[in-house]
C-alpha cells in the first residue's frame, strides 16, 4: 500500500513539472516567432515577482482569484457549471456594500454583516439559477450566463444616485458611498506600508473548510457522489434536487465573498471600476487546479502571477498580452500533461490489478490494452 | 461509457404516437398567431417599431453572429464535442476576417475568417479529441489563447496599417448588399400604413429583403444547410453516431477521431463566419473585444434550441429581435413588450385554468395584473431594464416552456478508440 | 504597447531622474482607442517632441483592481516621471493614496475633481458645453424636428454630454424632440467599442424621423456615423474631429461637426508647467472660454450653413459671458 | 472475439477466412471480410432510428433513404424480425434491439455471424424465436458463432462446441453426446453450481407489505400512462418473492418506487410494522432496505472512484462509515478489507477505482456493501446478470445465508432458473400488474416464460399449462 502512495505523489508532481516547462517553452518558442527575444520578457516577468509590492498584489489578487475559483469548483464537483460567479460576486459586493455604507456598527459585528449580506445576496442570484434548474430543468449553463447580463443591468439602476448609488462630488463615478471605518477588514500590514488583505486568509482558510466538507462530511460525500454519477447517488439516497439547490447556493454564497478582500481591504465602496471578469478567471483556475483545494491554491498563485508580472511587460517594452497567452498556453500544458500522467497511472493500475489477478487467483493473464 | 444499454428500456407499456410532432401547418399556425398578437400589441401601444423592416432586418443582423456560432455549437456538439471556445474562435475570426478583408477585400476576409476560426476548432480538436481531455478546460483555454493571440498580433500589424491601432483594424470594404429594388418600397409603403397584422405581415417581408447582406442570406441558408447535411445524409449520420454512441459507431467501422475532427472544425470555422460577419458586415473594422460574449450567447441560443438548428435559430432569432428592440426603440419598445408579456399571461392563466392547476393560474393572472399596471401606469421604462430586456426574455422563455432538452448523448464524455466493451 | 513605447520607456525604467520624463496611465481600453486614450498619448508626444523629455506609458489590464491602479502610478512615480497622469476618473481613489506618498511629484487627474491635494492636478472638462453647442447645431440643421443622442455606456460623464446637447436643442427649438439611448450599462463598457450596437442604435432613431445624430460613444460612434450618413443624414462626432478620421473618410461629406474635448493639450499644459517650474495644481477647467471643449468646423458644408454657424457662434458667447449655464445632468 | 472483429489487435496468432490467412485493424475490415457481430452489450444509438443504427457504417450498400428502409424491410420480413425502421431505439424492449442488432449484421450481408450472450435478456420463447433465426440463418450458409453462459441452450443451438476459459481453450465437445455436467466441469474446472434451495425458511411475520401501489409517468408530452397499478404483495421475513417479467414492464419502476426514487400516486408501502410510503431514499435505506440494482454502473458504483468510497455509498450515515455527520474514512477502509476477504472479491488493494474491477468483483462488492448493513429486506435485481460462474455461486450463498436469518427478499431476475431456483414465491409483472404467481416448486421456465408474455393469469399450475396459453398469441405480444 505504501509504494502505491508514492507512485501516486511521484505522478502528481510530474503532471505539473511537466506541463509548465512545456508552457514555457511554447511561449518562448511564440515570442521567437514573432522575433520578439524570447528571453527576456520572461526575466522581465520574474524580475517583477522580486519586488514586495507586486508580491504583495500578487497574493491579494490570488485571495481574490481563490474564492472565485471555488466557488466555481462547488459546482464543478457535482457537474454544476456556474459560469454565473462573475454576476453573482459583483452583485453582492454591490449590495453589501450599500448595506455597509449605511449601517454603523461596532468592528467585527459591522464586517460580520457585510460579509453575511454577501453571501445571501450571492447565494440568491445563484439560487435563481438553481431553481430553475431543479424546478424546470434550464439548463444552469444558460441561466448563468443571462443572469450575469442581467445583473450588469441590475446594479447599473441601484447605483443610479436616485437609487442606492452616491455620486460624490466633481466626481463622475458613481458609488456606494463609504464604508465606516468599523467595517473594514484589519489588514496584514508589511514592510513600508503594503498591506495583505486580512481577507486574503480567510479566503484561504475557506479552502481548509472547502476540503474538509467535501472530503469528511456525509453532505460533501453526497455531493461528490452526485458529482461522480448522478444515477448512482441518487440510488444512495441523494435527493438529486435538493443537492442541486444546496450546491448552487453553496457556490453562489462563496462567489458572493469574493468580492470581500477588495471591498472590505481596499476600496470600502463599490464604485464603476470595481473588477470585472473575476468569475471567469474563477473558472479557468478551478480547472487549472482540478478543483482541489491545493491545485486551486497553486492555480490562483499562478495566474495572479502572470497577471501582475506581465503588466510590468509594457513598461519594458514588450506587449503584455505574452502574459494572456502564457495563461492559455499553461492552461492546455497542464490538462494534456495531466492526462498523459493519468493515462499512464491508469495503465499502471490495470497492470497491478492484472499482475495480482495473474498471480494469485489466475482470472486474468496481461494484456496491452487498457479497457475504461 | 458502454455500459449496458439493456436497461436503457426503463419506460414501461408505451402508446405509439404518444409523441406529437410538430408539423408544418402547427409551425406555421404557431407564427401567424405570434405575429397577430405583436400586431395588437403595436396598435394598442403604438410603438410602430415592434415590426418595421428595419427592426427585422435589425434583428436578423444581430442574430446572425449568434446563429452562427450556436451552429457551431451545434455541429461540434452533434458528434460529442462540448464546444465552450466558441467565444475564441469567433475572436479568431473576427481578427483573421479584418486581417485579410482590409488587404485583399471582404470576400477573402470571410474566407480567412472561416480558416482562422476552424484553426481554432482544430486545436480544441487536438486537445480534445486526440489527448481527450476535459472539453470545458480545453474551450477555455482556446478563449484565452484567441484574446491573447488577436491582441498579440494586432501589435504588429493593424497597428502598423494605416488608419488602424492596436485595438482596431482599417476599415474592410463592405459587401454590396441586396434589395430588391420594387419589393422592398412597396412592402415599406405598405407597412407605413400601420394596418394591423397587413402592415406588420409587410414589415416582416420587407426586413428581409431590405439591404441584405449576401452574408446574411448564407447564414440563413446554414440554418437548412446543417439540417439536411447532419440529418439527410450518410456523413451527417454518422458524425451525429459518434455524438450518441462512438463506441457503436466504431463498431460499425466509423472512424470516430475523424468525424470529430472535422465536426470540431467546422465548428471553429462556423464561429469564425459568425467573427467574420460582425467584423466584416456588422461594424466593417475589427475592434478588440468586438464579440463582447456572443460566442456565449451563441451557444445558449443552441441549449435553447435543443440541439437542432431550427430552434438553434429560433433562439438567436428571439435574441436578436429583443437585442435590436432595445437598441432601436430602447424604453418605448421593450415598454410594449410588458403589454405582450401580459396578455401572453392571460393566455397561460386560461390555459392554467383549463388544466385546473389553480396555483400557476393564480400565478399567472397576479402576474399578468402587475404587468398590466405597470404597463398603463409608465410611458417607459428604466434604460437599465431595457438593457436586460434580451436576457429576461431568454430566460422566461426557457423557465416558461416546457423543458424537453435532449443533448446528444455521449456530448463531452470521454472517447478513446478500442476502449467499448 | 509593441515595439514604439520601448525605446523611450525602456531606458527610463532604469536611469531615473538624470532626464526629465512624463508618464501616463491610460484608462481601459488602453493606447489605440482611438479616442480618449490617444488623445492623451498625443500630448504626450508632443511634449516629448516640444519639451525634449521622456515619456512613459502604462496600461491597465482586465478587471484590474483599485491596488493595481496604486502600484502602477507608484512605479510611474518612483522610477522618477514627474508629471504622473491618470487618464480617467477611476484612477481618482488610487491617485489619492499615492499623492500623499510622493509630495514632490505632481500628479494629474482627467475628468475628476473630487480628490485633492497640493500636487494633484485635476484636468476637467465642459463637455456639456460643447455638448449644447451641438445641440444648436442640430436643433438648427435638422428637418424634421427629431434629433437623436447615442451615448456608448450610461455613465454619469456621458449623461453630461445628454445633458448638455439636450438643452441646446431644446433652447433653439422648444418644439424640437431628442431620441436618446445608451449602448451598454457600466460595468460592461463594451458599449464604447461595439461599433454594431451603433449602427442599429442610430438606424433605429433614423426610422422614428430622427434627421442629426449625435453619437457620444467611442468607437461604437463610428458604427452611428456609419448609418447615419448612408441614410443621408447629419451625424455629429465627437471627442476628436472626426470629420478627419482616417477610418472614416467614406462618410465625412456627412460628418456635420464634432464636439471637441481638448485632452491633448490639458496634458501637454500640465506637463509643460511641471517642465516650467510651476506645476498645475487644483482643478484646471477646460471650458468653452478655452477653446478645452468646441465644435469643429472642419466640413465645408457645415461652414456653409450660416444661420446654423451664427446661432452657435451666439450659443457660445452666450455660455462665456455665463448667461446661459448648461446643465450637467439630464 | 474483439480479435475476431478487428476491435483488438492479438499479439500472435492468425486467423483464417476460408483458409485464407488475414489480419484485421479496425472493425471495418473486419466487416468488409463478412464477419459481423452482435455484441454483449449492445452497440446502438438511443436517440437515433432503428433505420439509421442499421445503416451506419454501411451507407454505402443502400443508402440511408427509401432504398435501405425497403432492404431492411425484406431483411426483416425474411427472417421474420418484425423491425419497425422509424422507431427510434430508446423506444424499443431489449427483444427489439436484439433483432436490430441481428438485422444490422445481415443488412452488411455477414458470412459469419458472431452472437456474444444474445440470450440473456430473452424469455424463452424469444430464445426459441432466435433460434429459429439462427437455423434458418445456417441453412441460408452463414456461420454461426454462438456465446453463452446458458448450457443447455449450447447445446440445443449448435454444431460443434468450444469450450474457453481464461483465455485459452480448455476442450471441445459434441453437443450430440455432451451433457451440461461435462460442459460445466470444462468451464470451470468443477461442477457448475445451481441456485436450488430446498428447505424452506419462510416465517409468517411480515417484513415488507405493499398495497395497491399505482404509479402513473407523464412524458414529456404530457400524455400520462400508467406503469405501475394494483401492486399487492407482501414478502415475510426470511422469504424471496421472485418477480418474473420481460424487462419494461415495470420491474424498474417497481424498484424505484419501493426505493423511494419516485413517488407513486397511489398505495401503501410498509416496512416492518412502519409506513414508509413518502419516505424519501435515505430514510429507507437507514430502515433496512438492501439494493442490489440491476445496473451496476449507473446505480451502484462510483466507477471512478476507489473501492472504499464505493462502499460508502449508498450508507454513508450509518456507520462504520460515519459519526455524526462526519465521515469516518479509516474505519470504511478496514471494513472495506473486511469485505473484500469475506466476499472474495479479487482486487490488488481497496485503492483501486471500481472500474479496474470485472463484473463478477464489482457485483460481489455491492453484496458485501449491501449486506454490511443486516438489512431487513434486500431488492435483488439481477444479482448474477454478467457474472461469472464462480461469482454466480458465490452472489446465491450471500442471499441464501441472509434468507435463513430472516432477511426477506425482492429478487427480480430474467434468469428463470435463478429466479425459480432461488425463490420461495413466484409472481409475474406483465404491463405494470402482477398478473400471474406461481409455486416455483412445480413451475417450469417454459410456463413461466409464457406468463411473462401476458397470456396466461392467475395462479399457474403447471398442469394446466397447455389450456393457459392456448388464447394467446404468446411471442409477439412484447412490452414496447
Ligand atoms: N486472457 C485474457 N487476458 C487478458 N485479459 C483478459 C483475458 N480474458 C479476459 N480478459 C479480460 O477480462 C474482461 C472480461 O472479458 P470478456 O468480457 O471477453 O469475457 P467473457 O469471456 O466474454 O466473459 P463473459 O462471458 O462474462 O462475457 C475483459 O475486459 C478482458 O479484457
Ligand atoms: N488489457 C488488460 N490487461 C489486463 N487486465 C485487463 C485488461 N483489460 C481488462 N482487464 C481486466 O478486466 C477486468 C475488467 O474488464 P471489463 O470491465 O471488460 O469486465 P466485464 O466485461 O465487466 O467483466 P465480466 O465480463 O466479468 O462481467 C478487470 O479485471 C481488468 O483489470
Ligand atoms: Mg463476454
Ligand atoms: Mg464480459
Amino acid at each position: 500500500m505504501k509504494k502505491f502512495d508514492k507512485d501516486k505523489v511521484l505522478l502528481a508532481i510530474a503532471g505539473p513539472a511537466l506541463a509548465l516547462v512545456s508552457a514555457f517553452l511554447l511561449t518562448m518558442i511564440v515570442l521567437a516567432a514573432s522575433g520578439v527575444d524570447p528571453i527576456d520578457p520572461l526575466r522581465v516577468m520574474i524580475d517583477q515577482a522580486s519586488y514586495e509590492d507586486v508580491q504583495v498584489l500578487i497574493l491579494n489578487q490570488a485571495g481574490i482569484y481563490y474564492l472565485a475559483a471555488l466557488a466555481v469548483a462547488i459546482g464543478f464537483r457535482m457537474n454544476l457549471f456556474n459560469i454565473g460567479v462573475d454576476g453573482q460576486y459583483r452583485l453582492a459586493a454591490m449590495i453589501s456594500a450599500v448595506v455597509g455604507a449605511s449601517v454603523s456598527l461596532p468592528g467585527p459585528l459591522h464586517v460580520a454583516l457585510i460579509v453575511l449580506v454577501a453571501m445571501v445576496t450571492g447565494a440568491f442570484w445563484s439560487g435563481i439559477a438553481g431553481v430553475l434548474k431543479a424546478k424546470r430543468g434550464v439548463s444552469e449553463v444558460v441561466s448563468t450566463i443571462m443572469l450575469n447580463a442581467i445583473a450588469t443591468a441590475l446594479i447599473a439602476w441601484l447605483i443610479l444616485p436616485k437609487n442606492l448609488g452616491v455620486q460624490p462630488p466633481g466626481s463622475n463615478d458613481l458609488t456606494t458611498g463609504d464604508i465606516p471605518e468599523s467595517g473594514w477588514f484589519p489588514a496584514l500590514t508589511i514592510g513600508d506600508g503594503l498591506e495583505v488583505y486580512g481577507f486574503t486568509f480567510v479566503a484561504f482558510a475557506l479552502g481548509v473548510v472547502y476540503w474538509f466538507v467535501l472530503n469528511r462530511t456525509r453532505f460533501g460525500f453526497d455531493l461528490r457522489a452526485t458529482g461522480a454519477s448522478e444515477s448512482a447517488a441518487q440510488a444512495s439516497g441523494v435527493d438529486a434536487k435538493k443537492m442541486i439547490m444546496t450546491s448552487m447556493l453553496i457556490s453562489g454564497a462563496v462567489a458572493g465573498l469574493a468580492g470581500m478582500p477588495l471591498l472590505l481591504g481596499e476600496s470600502h465602496t463599490y464604485n464603476l471600476s470595481f473588477p470585472v471578469g473575476i468569475g471567469f478567471t474563477g473558472i479557468t483556475i478551478a480547472l487549472l487546479g482540478r478543483n482541489s483545494p491545493i491545485g486551486i491554491f497553486f492555480a490562483a498563485l499562478l495566474i495572479a502571477f502572470i497577471d501582475k508580472a506581465s503588466a510590468g511587460l509594457d513598461t519594458a517594452g514588450y506587449a503584455k498580452e505574452i502574459g494572456t497567452i502564457m495563461q492559455g498556453l499553461i492552461v492546455i500544458a497542464v490538462v494534456v500533461s495531466y492526462e498523459l500522467v493519468r493515462r499512464y497511472g491508469i495503465r499502471r493500475q490495470q497492470q497491478k490489478v492484472g499482475q495480482e489477478l495473474a498471480a494469485g487467483h489466475a482470472l486474468k493473464t496481461d494484456n496491452k490494452e487498457v479497457a475504461a | 461509457m458502454s455500459t449496458s444499454t439493456v436497461s436503457a428500456t426503463s419506460a414501461a407499456p408505451k402508446k405509439d404516437g404518444g409523441r406529437r410532432k410538430l408539423t408544418l401547418p402547427w409551425i406555421l399556425l404557431i407564427i401567424a398567431g405570434g405575429l397577430a398578437l405583436i400586431s395588437l400589441v403595436r396598435v394598442i401601444s403604438g410603438a410602430d417599431d415592434l415590426t418595421s423592416a428595419g427592426q427585422i432586418s435589425g434583428a436578423l443582423q444581430l442574430a446572425v453572429p449568434i446563429g452562427l456560432a450556436g451552429l457551431g455549437g451545434l455541429w461540434a456538439e452533434r458528434a460529442g464535442v462540448v464546444n465552450i471556445g466558441l467565444e475564441g474562435m469567433m475572436i479568431l475570426g473576427t481578427w483573421f476576417g479584418a486581417w485579410a478583408g482590409y488587404q485583399w477585400g471582404p470576400w477573402t476576409g470571410v474566407l480567412m475568417g472561416i480558416v482562422g476560426g476552424a484553426l481554432g476548432g482544430l486545436l480544441h480538436a487536438i486537445i480534445t479529441v486526440t489527448f481527450n481531455v476535459n472539453h470545458i478546460v480545453s474551450g477555455v483555454a482556446v478563449n484565452i489563447l484567441a484574446v491573447g493571440f488577436t491582441q498579440y498580433l494586432s501589435n504588429f500589424t493593424f497597428d502598423e496599417a494605416p488608419g488602424g491601432s492596436s485595438k482596431q483594424s482599417p476599415r474592410i470594404e463592405p459587401l454590396t448588399e441586396i434589395t430588391i429594388p420594387g419589393l422592398s418600397d412597396w412592402l415599406a409603403t405598405l407597412q407605413g400604413k400601420h394596418w394591423f397584422l397587413i402592415s406588420d405581415i409587410a414589415g416582416v417581408l420587407g426586413g428581409l429583403v431590405t439591404n441584405l447582406s449576401p452574408l446574411t442570406v448564407i447564414a440563413v441558408l446554414l440554418v437548412p444547410g446543417t439540417w439536411w447535411v447532419l440529418w439527410r445524409t450518410s456523413f451527417g449520420l454518422r458524425l451525429r453516431s459518434c455524438g450518441e454512441n462512438p463506441v457503436a459507431a466504431e463498431s460499425l467501422g466509423v472512424n470516430v477521431y475523424k468525424y470529430k475532427y472535422i465536426a470540431v472544425m467546422v465548428s471553429g470555422g462556423l464561429a469564425g463566419l459568425g467573427g467574420a460577419f460582425l467584423a466584416i458586415v456588422s461594424t466593417g473594422i475589427y475592434q478588440e473585444g468586438q464579440t463582447g460574449g456572443r460566442g456565449y450567447i451563441g451557444l445558449a441560443a443552441m441549449i435553447f434550441g435543443n440541439w437542432m438548428p431550427g430552434g438553434t435559430a429560433l433562439g438567436a432569432g428571439l435574441f436578436g429581435f429583443t437585442y435590436s428592440l432595445k437598441l432601436r426603440g430602447g424604453a418605448e419598445n421593450v415598454h410594449a413588450m410588458l403589454l405582450l408579456l401580459a396578455i401572453l399571461l392571460v393566455v397561460a392563466f386560461g390555459w392554467y385554468l383549463y388544466k385546473k392547476t389553480h396555483v400557476k393560474a393564480g400565478v399567472a393572472a397576479v402576474s399578468a395584473a402587475a404587468l398590466f399596471l405597470w404597463y398603463a401606469l409608465t410611458d417607459t421604462i428604466p434604460s437599465q431594464f431595457v438593457e436586460a430586456a434580451p436576457y429576461v426574455t431568454t430566460l422566461l422563455v426557457l423557465a416558461l416552456s416546457a423543458q424537453r432538452l435532449r443533448m446528444p448523448k455521449a456530448d463531452g464524455l470521454p472517447y478513446r478508440k478500442g476502449q467499448g466493451k | 504597447g509593441g515595439k514604439k513605447s520601448s525605446d523611450s520607456t525602456a531606458s527610463s525604467s532604469e536611469s531615473s531622474s538624470s532626464s526629465k520624463s512624463a508618464a501616463i496611465a491610460y484608462d481601459i481600453g488602453g493606447r489605440g482607442d482611438q479616442s480618449f486614450n490617444d488623445a492623451a498619448f498625443a500630448g504626450l508626444e508632443k511634449a516629448q517632441k516640444d519639451l525634449k523629455i521622456k515619456g512613459a506609458e502604462a496600461e491597465p489590464s482586465e478587471g484590474e483592481s483599485e491596488a493595481d491602479k496604486v502600484q502602477r502610478l507608484t512605479e510611474l512615480a518612483r522610477k522618477g516621471n514627474n508629471p504622473v497622469i491618470g487618464v480617467g476618473f477611476a484612477y481618482a481613489p488610487a491617485i489619492k493614496k499615492v499623492a500623499a506618498k510622493f509630495p514632490n511629484t505632481t500628479f494629474g487627474l482627467i475628468d475628476d475633481t473630487s480628490v485633492q491635494d497640493k500636487n494633484i492636478a485635476n484636468l476637467v472638462f465642459n463637455e456639456e458645453q460643447g455638448s449644447y453647442l451641438a445641440g444648436v447645431a442640430a436643433a438648427k440643421a435638422s428637418k424634421s424636428g427629431k434629433v437623436g443622442f447615442i451615448g456608448g455606456v450610461e455613465v454619469p460623464l456621458i449623461k453630461k454630454f445628454e445633458a448638455g446637447f439636450t438643452q441646446g436643442v431644446k433652447d433653439t427649438n422648444p418644439n424640437a424632440e431628442v431620441l436618446s439611448a445608451y449602448l451598454t450599462q457600466p460595468p460592461d463598457f463594451s458599449g464604447f467599442a461595439k461599433p454594431d450596437l451603433g449602427k442599429a442604435t442610430a438606424q433605429g432613431q433614423l426610422a422614428k424621423g430622427a434627421d442629426v445624430i449625435y453619437a457620444a460613444a467611442g468607437l461604437a460612434g463610428s458604427g452611428a456615423i456609419e448609418a447615419t450618413a448612408t441614410a443621408g443624414k447629419w451625424a455629429i462626432g465627437v471627442d476628436s474631429d472626426q470629420y478627419n478620421q482616417a477610418g472614416l473618410s467614406k462618410y465625412k461629406d456627412k460628418i456635420l461637426t464634432s464636439v471637441t474635448k481638448d485632452v491633448q493639450d490639458s496634458v501637454y499644459n500640465l506637463i509643460k508647467s511641471v517642465e516650467d517650474g510651476k506645476p498645475q495644481t487644483g482643478e484646471i477647467r477646460y471650458g468653452l472660454d478655452k477653446d478645452g471643449v468646441g465644435l469643429a468646423d472642419s466640413n465645408p458644408a457645415y461652414k456653409q450653413m450660416t444661420d446654423v454657424t451664427a446661432a452657435v457662434e451666439k450659443a457660445k458667447a452666450d455660455i462665456i459671458a455665463k448667461k446661459i449655464t448648461v446643465k450637467t445632468a439630464p | 472475439m474483439k480479435i475476431l472483429y478487428g476491435m483488438q489487435k492479438p499479439d500472435e496468432g492468425t486467423i483464417a477466412i476460408d483458409g485464407e490467412q488475414v489480419t484485421f485493424s479496425s472493425p471495418g475490415e473486419a466487416i468488409a471480410r463478412g464477419i459481423g457481430m452482435v455484441h454483449q452489450h449492445f452497440m446502438l444509438a438511443d436517440n437515433l432510428t432503428v433505420l439509421e443504427n442499421v445503416v451506419l457504417g454501411g451507407e454505402k450498400l443502400y443508402g440511408i433513404g427509401a432504398k435501405a428502409r425497403k432492404k431492411i424491410k425484406e431483411i426483416s420480413d425474411a427472417y421474420g424480425l418484425g423491425v419497425r425502421p422509424d422507431a427510434l431505439v430508446e423506444d424499443l424492449g431489449v427483444a427489439d434491439r436484439q433483432r436490430v442488432e441481428i438485422l444490422k449484421v445481415l443488412y452488411r450481408g455477414a458470412q459469419i455471424l458472431i452472437l456474444d450472450e444474445p440470450t440473456a435478456v430473452l424469455v424463452p420463447q424469444e430464445v426459441d424465436a432466435l433460434f429459429d433465426n439462427l437455423r434458418e440463418l445456417k441453412a441460408e450458409g452463414l456461420t454461426v458463432i454462438f456465446i453463452s453462459h446458458k448450457l443447455g441452450e449450447v447445446l440445443k443451438v449448435a454444431d460443434d462446441i468450444t469450450v474457453i476459459r481464461r483465455g485459452t481453450t480448455v476442450g471441445t465437445a459434441d453437443p450430440k453426446t455432451a451433457t451440461t455436467k461435462q460442459l460445466a466441469e470444462l468451464m470451470v474446472g468443477s461442477e457448475l453450481p445451481s441456485p436450488e434451495t430446498r428447505e424452506s425458511t419462510v416465517t409468517d411475520v411480515a417484513m415488507l407489505n405493499v398495497q395497491d401501489l399505482r404509479l402513473t409517468a407523464t412524458d414529456p408530452d404530457g400524455v400520462v400512462r400508467e406503469v405501475l397499478a394494483g401492486i399487492d404483495f407482501t414478502i415475510h421475513k426470511g422469504e424471496v418473492l421472485g418477480v418474473a417479467g420481460v424487462e419494461g414492464n415495470g420491474q424498474t419502476e417497481l424498484i424505484e418506487a419501493l426505493m423511494g426514487m419516485s413517488i407513486p400516486d397511489g398505495g401503501v408501502i410498509t416496512l416492518d410494522g412502519k409506513d414508509i410510503s413518502t419516505t424519501p431514499t435515505r430514510k429507507r435505506r437507514e430502515g433496512g432496505i438492501g439494493y442490489i440494482p440491476e445496473d451496476r454502473h449507473r446505480h451502484g458504483l462510483l466507477l471512478e472512484s476507489p473501492l472504499w468510497e464505493n462502499r460508502i455509498l449508498g450508507h454513508v450515515t450509518e456507520k462504520p462509515n460515519s459519526k455524526r455527520g462526519i465521515l469516518d474514512p479509516k474505519a470504511a477502509r478496514k471494513d472495506t478489507e473486511r469485505i473484500v476477504r469475506e466476499y472474495d472479491v479479487r482486487t490488488p488493494g481497496i485503492e483501486v477505482t471500481a472500474a479496474s474491477l470485472s463484473g463478477g468483483n464489482q457485483q460481489k462488492l455491492i453484496v458485501g456493501r449491501e449486506m454490511s448493513h443486516a438489512p431487513k429486506f434486500l431488492i435483488a435485481a439481477h444479482p448474477t446478470r454478467g457474472v461469472d460462474v464462480g461469482a454466480q455461486a458465490q452472489i446465491w450463498d450471500a442471499i441464501r445465508e441472509a434468507r435463513r436469518e430472516g432477511l426477506a427478499v425482492l429478487l427480480i431476475s430474467a434468469d428463470l432458473d435463478e429466479l425459480i431456483g432461488l425463490s420461495d414465491t413466484l409472481r409475474v409483472i406483465y404491463r405494470g400488474r402482477l398478473v400471474a404467481d406461481a409455486d416455483p416448486a412445480t413451475i417450469t421456465a417454459e410456463e413461466l416464460g409464457t406468463a411473462m408474455t401476458g397470456a396466461a393469469r392467475g395462479h399457474l399450475e403447471a398442469t394446466d399449462n397447455p389450456s393457459a396459453a392456448a388464447d394467446g398469441d404468446t411471442t409477439e405480444d412484447e412490452a414496447r
